[in-house]
């Protein structure tokens, strides 16, 4: 049965469930009890956000606080689940991958690779991604693109709560390790979510608003964007399809290329910095594989190549707008006839 | 006036009550401003732990460097950061210490020596081993000093530099500022050693603890350790044991702390109340010049809001400068 | 004067001349002396592959042995520079990254902007890159796409001994922190390199091959993987255009642009993974600002989205050959006609 | 025969011996076929400290997991990995304990406790916390080792760990193998503390110090520390003091270390004579039985090389798989 909740309480739902499905599921990170060895309550904090709130009373000990010690932590949730466990470790921020990112790509990464296929290591490391909380530079950015360049790593990024439930699910159940990153700002945000567990496969996209006059690819709190320029622009009579990837690797190759297939136009949209993004990942791949299609070059919408900056009033400038959105869209069908123009002429 | 049976001038110890009578003030302060919405993002207060700031930052000169941490306040104005710089930053104005682009945890002044406030627990520790080594380099007697939490004392980069200075021999003095708390976890649970003093032998280090909540202690045991770095008998840690008196950031419940913890500090262990009891008890200064400075203090940061508020956004140029010097 | 030297010798004497015009200017890394507390000889090592053998005669103490702890040097260094010094740290591979980054792209590239570009920070980063020494999954990664993404950043990867010495000392005087990449299969590559000091400016790429029927875009080993492609496209009367980009961040758009516009083919190639790379990024960039130009899609020639392996016979399969860079050379000129076909044509 | 004076069974003092000289002849063997070019890549001899893997894992079951380091052959042998799978391994054959893909510097088998040799260094001091986590979790009794070198004590990853294992009291064993030197760098030098026992006790830990090329010190030290992590007494740190009889890597000209140092430590301080004039002194085996198990080594490893030699070559279509499980 399907109810409106929050993507905070979908993911707090979900490791609920996993955690008595499966006993060898368990969760570490910092205060994700909260208040351990404190005097007063305890699960007092849930995680800095209240995401993890209330699963210390449903399942005690398997749930860990842990040190302040990103490494140890997280290269224990690694070990463990080298050795037959099924761990979540919480990196309270992404923006905190540098203090233990060795464990996350050269280790976990490579175990199935390096030992010729003789491990396994389903670890899932639930991170928090994103602009728009006034949090400045070290702790508001997006990085999906780092993650996603790593070989034997999966990467995750939701846009609601329905696709939250089911990819952390997916995640938790699935065999090889998984960045699963939260957009903070999409916390409160609220879908229909069955209340049973439910997985959604990794590589599936979403195509959550058709349209035949362009295409636009995003993820995380960018696809809200793209559906707000894909509104703005039907009042123009241009009808934008929204494509959200939901998972960055693997990635579903087939649904982009396919709808670029109808449209010929093609704007990727990216929360992240704009060198080496998904954003030139989408826009390059499709540019290679399916040029013929392409009416117009691939346009990118992305974040500056700067820092985020604290301000509002400049983190409101940083993160890519619906308008910028728009903009792109507006300016790929303005431009020359590409080879796919002339096909379909023909 | 009687004698003076302090180590610091009578003119030092009013500097060291202004500078912890502005921290509590700043700090107050912004406790009420963010409660009213009027100030964004992350905010950290350091307010209790004054003592610490300035028992330290008496020894140093602006070729003196400190690395901060995410509760940097108290730190920026005990190393001279201008206040109403500081206030405006906060704010997220162009007329902040950092233009706006960086907020509370970001705020520096390398020309004070302040190498900024930091958001990521540890991360100053090797820069403040940087700046040691680069006054060593300069033969200028400078120190480097690097705070932490007792949470952050966990970190990786904290562990791997206290090897580090001491291998090195560098000019640099790692202070731990204990509150009890990292967010919601004790210390007692999350750091393993019988006491700070073990954990600086493991990495070769002296160190010592006092009660950082008496601005005497603090100064005496920071003199003398940072005495003997600018001799180069090389690093130390000192750990501060000292108090938060708000949440880990504003807006924490803080249900994890007992009932009546908070209270029974601020009225029990008040560095700031104490250092003056014992000052005017000494007859070495007056309560009405200390009331004259918490006055002035008050005007200033009342000033310092003001301007903020008033003060200009950055715009949209803004927000592509100072990436690169040159790109 | 010209000479013949390595590309290792090129580099130490890059260092070399530096520390006698900067007396900031300090080098430090594990080994990059060489027998530190240790009863034998000083100096034994000069750094794992012998580059910097020999500095610590003529520099003494300016040249630091560190402990094993890359955050806490590579970390000192960015401190140091923030103070005045302008210091070299060495990371012996790009792969150690992980124990490191947050010191490189929380701290050091973030520190202007965040501070409202009242810090400089002057270091420059030295770390070995790539494939092909048999060094296996954590001996032998690019990487370069990872520091590419970030902003504060300036990220240099030569292709030969005149270019690393050039570009080094260009390092050295930069006012921002710099990740110098050096390929460890070139080190041995000798090419002409005067005895005295030259810059080579950032941003400006290296047309090392003229050509007009295919722009064929790479940067470290690549180049030379690229040059044998052209050879022997040559010999099929096709001619390949070459630019080594020599600098990622910033990366001179301008020339590669200008080439494509004269020959309407790209292919970009890299040792890195495919997703997120070097690869996609040129490739993406081309497409949305030159799409008109494109006669075909840009195809990409990397490293396959696996670890690097060990065996030499699965390695040598790994890196991107010059073979494979010939067929994309000749996809692109058997595939369909763009938009700057037609244009031509008009 | 005599009555036995050790702490192990007549059987088991002659596994112990097949352990340590299986090692001793597998890294011989490399260094020469190294020297011929017949060996790609970084490789790290663990000739000399065979007596802390083989003292350590005598203890073990397939249960307890190891992390290792990039100096692995010997804690691979020592802890069940076959020694043709592991030659094929460095020799990058499809028959390898990796298929070929991992080397010398990444040898594992998991299904015997073995994860993994490791290039990067202190990480493997994580990953046994997570082992040493799983055998909590499923309360077998099981414990985590965790090896690292002098140098690799000095990584972030590593400390963290010992803080770590602390605070959850985690049934881990911290083993540092001092062999003097990081490199070309001695830990005179770059290890700043008195003595690993109280770098153990900066974290809460207790440490103890032995004679690693002592194999029975190796043993009984081990012994009781494991014993107490299996009963939940929680982790501790071990210190075993040896020698490396080869460079750094296979291709070190060692110039950093004394004139005659390494003729001097195999003569004086080679674990396994040591080990065998014992046993053979105290009547509980025969010089003939020593002899007997020698040249059963030496032929395992002479089959070990030809069949390495003989083996395929992994091929193309290996080269994309076993990156996940499904992708
Ligand atoms: C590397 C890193 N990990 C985690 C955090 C999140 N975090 C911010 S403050 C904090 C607790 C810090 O405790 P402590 O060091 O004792 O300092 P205090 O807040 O008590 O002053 C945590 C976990 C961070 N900012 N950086
Ligand atoms: C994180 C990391 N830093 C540096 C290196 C390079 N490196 C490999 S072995 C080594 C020295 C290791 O010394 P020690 O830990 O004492 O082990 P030993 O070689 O003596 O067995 C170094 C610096 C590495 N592999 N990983
Ligand atoms: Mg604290
Ligand atoms: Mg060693």
């Amino acid at each position: 049965m399907a109810r409106k909740i929050s993507m905070k309480d979908a993911i707090n739902e979900a490791i609920d469930l996993e955690m008595r499905r499966d006993p060898t599921v368990i969760l570490m990170g910092e205060d994700v009890v909260g208040g351990t060895g404190s005097p007063g309550e305890a699960d007092a904090w849930g995680g800095v956000l209240g995401v993890t709130k209330g699963l210390y009373a449903k399942h005690g000990k398997r749930l860990m606080d842990t040190p302040l010690s990103e490494s140890a932590y997280v290269g224990a949730a690694i070990g463990a689940a080298a050795c037959g466990m099924r761990p979540i470790a919480e990196l309270m921020f992404i923006d905190f991958m540098g203090v233990c990112f060795d464990e996350i790509f050269n280790q976990a990464a490579k175990f199935k690779y390096m030992f010729g296929g003789k491990a396994n290591t389903p670890v899932v490391i639930r991170t928090m991604v994103g602009a728009g909380f006034r949090a400045a530079a070290q702790h508001s950015q997006m990085l999906t693109p780092i993650f996603t360049h790593i070989p034997g790593l999966k990467v995750v990024c939701p846009s609601n709560a329905y696709d939250a439930k089911g990819l952390l699910t997916q995640s938790i159940r699935d065999d090889d390790p998984v960045i699963f990153c939260e957009h903070k700002n999409l916390y409160a945000h609220e879908s229909d979510v069955p209340a049973e567990a439910y997985t959604i496969p990794f590589g599936e996209a979403n195509v959550v608003r058709e349209g035949k006059d362009a295409t636009i690819v995003a993820y995380g709190l960018m696809v809200h964007k793209a559906l707000e320029a894909a509104d703005a622009l039907a009042k123009e009579k241009v009808e934008a399809e929204v494509i959200d990837l939901r998972t960055l690797s693997p990635i579903d190759w087939d649904t982009v290329i396919e709808s670029v297939g109808n449209t010929g136009r093609l704007v990727v949209v990216d929360e992240a910095h704009p060198r080496c993004s998904i954003a030139t990942d989408v826009a390059a791949y499709v540019g290679q594989n399916a040029f013929g299609a392409l009416r117009a070059g691939a346009q990118m919408v992305t974040a500056p190549h700067t820092p985020v900056p604290f301000s509002p009033a400049l983190e409101d400038l940083y993160i890519p707008s619906g308008g910028a959105i728009a903009a792109a869209v507006r300016r790929t069908l303005a431009s020359g006839q590409g080879a796919g123009a002339q096909r379909k002429a023909s | 006036m009687a004698d003076n049976p302090f180590p610091l001038s009578r003119e030092d110890l009013l500097k060291a009550y202004r500078t912890m009578r502005t921290i509590r003030e700043f700090e107050e302060r912004l406790h009420v401003d963010f409660a009213k919405g009027d100030i964004p993002g992350f905010v950290h207060l350091y307010a209790g732990e004054e003592a610490s700031a300035s028992g330290i930052m008496m020894h140093l000169k602006d070729n003196d460097r400190i690395a901060s941490t995410h509760r940097g306040h108290g730190h920026c104005i005990a190393k001279g950061v201008d206040v109403r710089e500081m206030m405006a930053e906060i704010y997220g104005k162009a007329t902040g210490a950092c233009r706006g682009k960086g907020g509370s945890m970001h705020i520096a002044d390398l020309s004070k020596g302040m190498m900024g406030a930091n958001g990521i627990l540890g991360a100053g520790a090797p820069l403040a081993c940087g700046a040691g080594l680069a006054a060593k380099f300069r033969g200028d007697g400078g120190v480097g000093i690097s705070f932490v939490g007792d949470g952050a004392s966990n970190q990786g980069m904290f562990l791997e530099s206290l090897n580090l200075a001491a291998v090195w021999n560098l000019p640099v003095i790692f202070v731990v500022e204990n509150n009890g708390y990292a967010e919601s976890t004790s210390v007692e649970w999350a750091v393993a050693c019988d006491s700070y003093v073990d954990r600086a032998s493991g990495f070769g280090l002296p160190g010592v603890t006092v009660d950082g909540t008496d601005f005497f202690a603090v100064y005496e045991a920071a003199g003398e350790i940072i005495r003997r770095a600018r001799e180069g008998a090389g690093p130390a840690l000192l750990e501060c044991e000292m108090v938060r008196f708000f949440g880990h950031f504003e807006g924490d419940a803080q249900s994890y702390r007992a009932k009546g913890e908070v209270e029974n500090l601020r009225a029990n262990r008040d560095c700031i109340k104490s250092f003056a009891e014992r000052v005017i008890e000494a007859g070495v200064a007056k309560r009405e010049e200390f009331t004259a400075i918490d006055r002035e203090v008050l005007d200033l940061i009342e000033d310092a809001v003001r301007s903020a508020k008033a003060a200009p956004l950055p715009t949209a140029q803004d927000l592509l400068t100072d990436v690169y010097v040159s790109y």
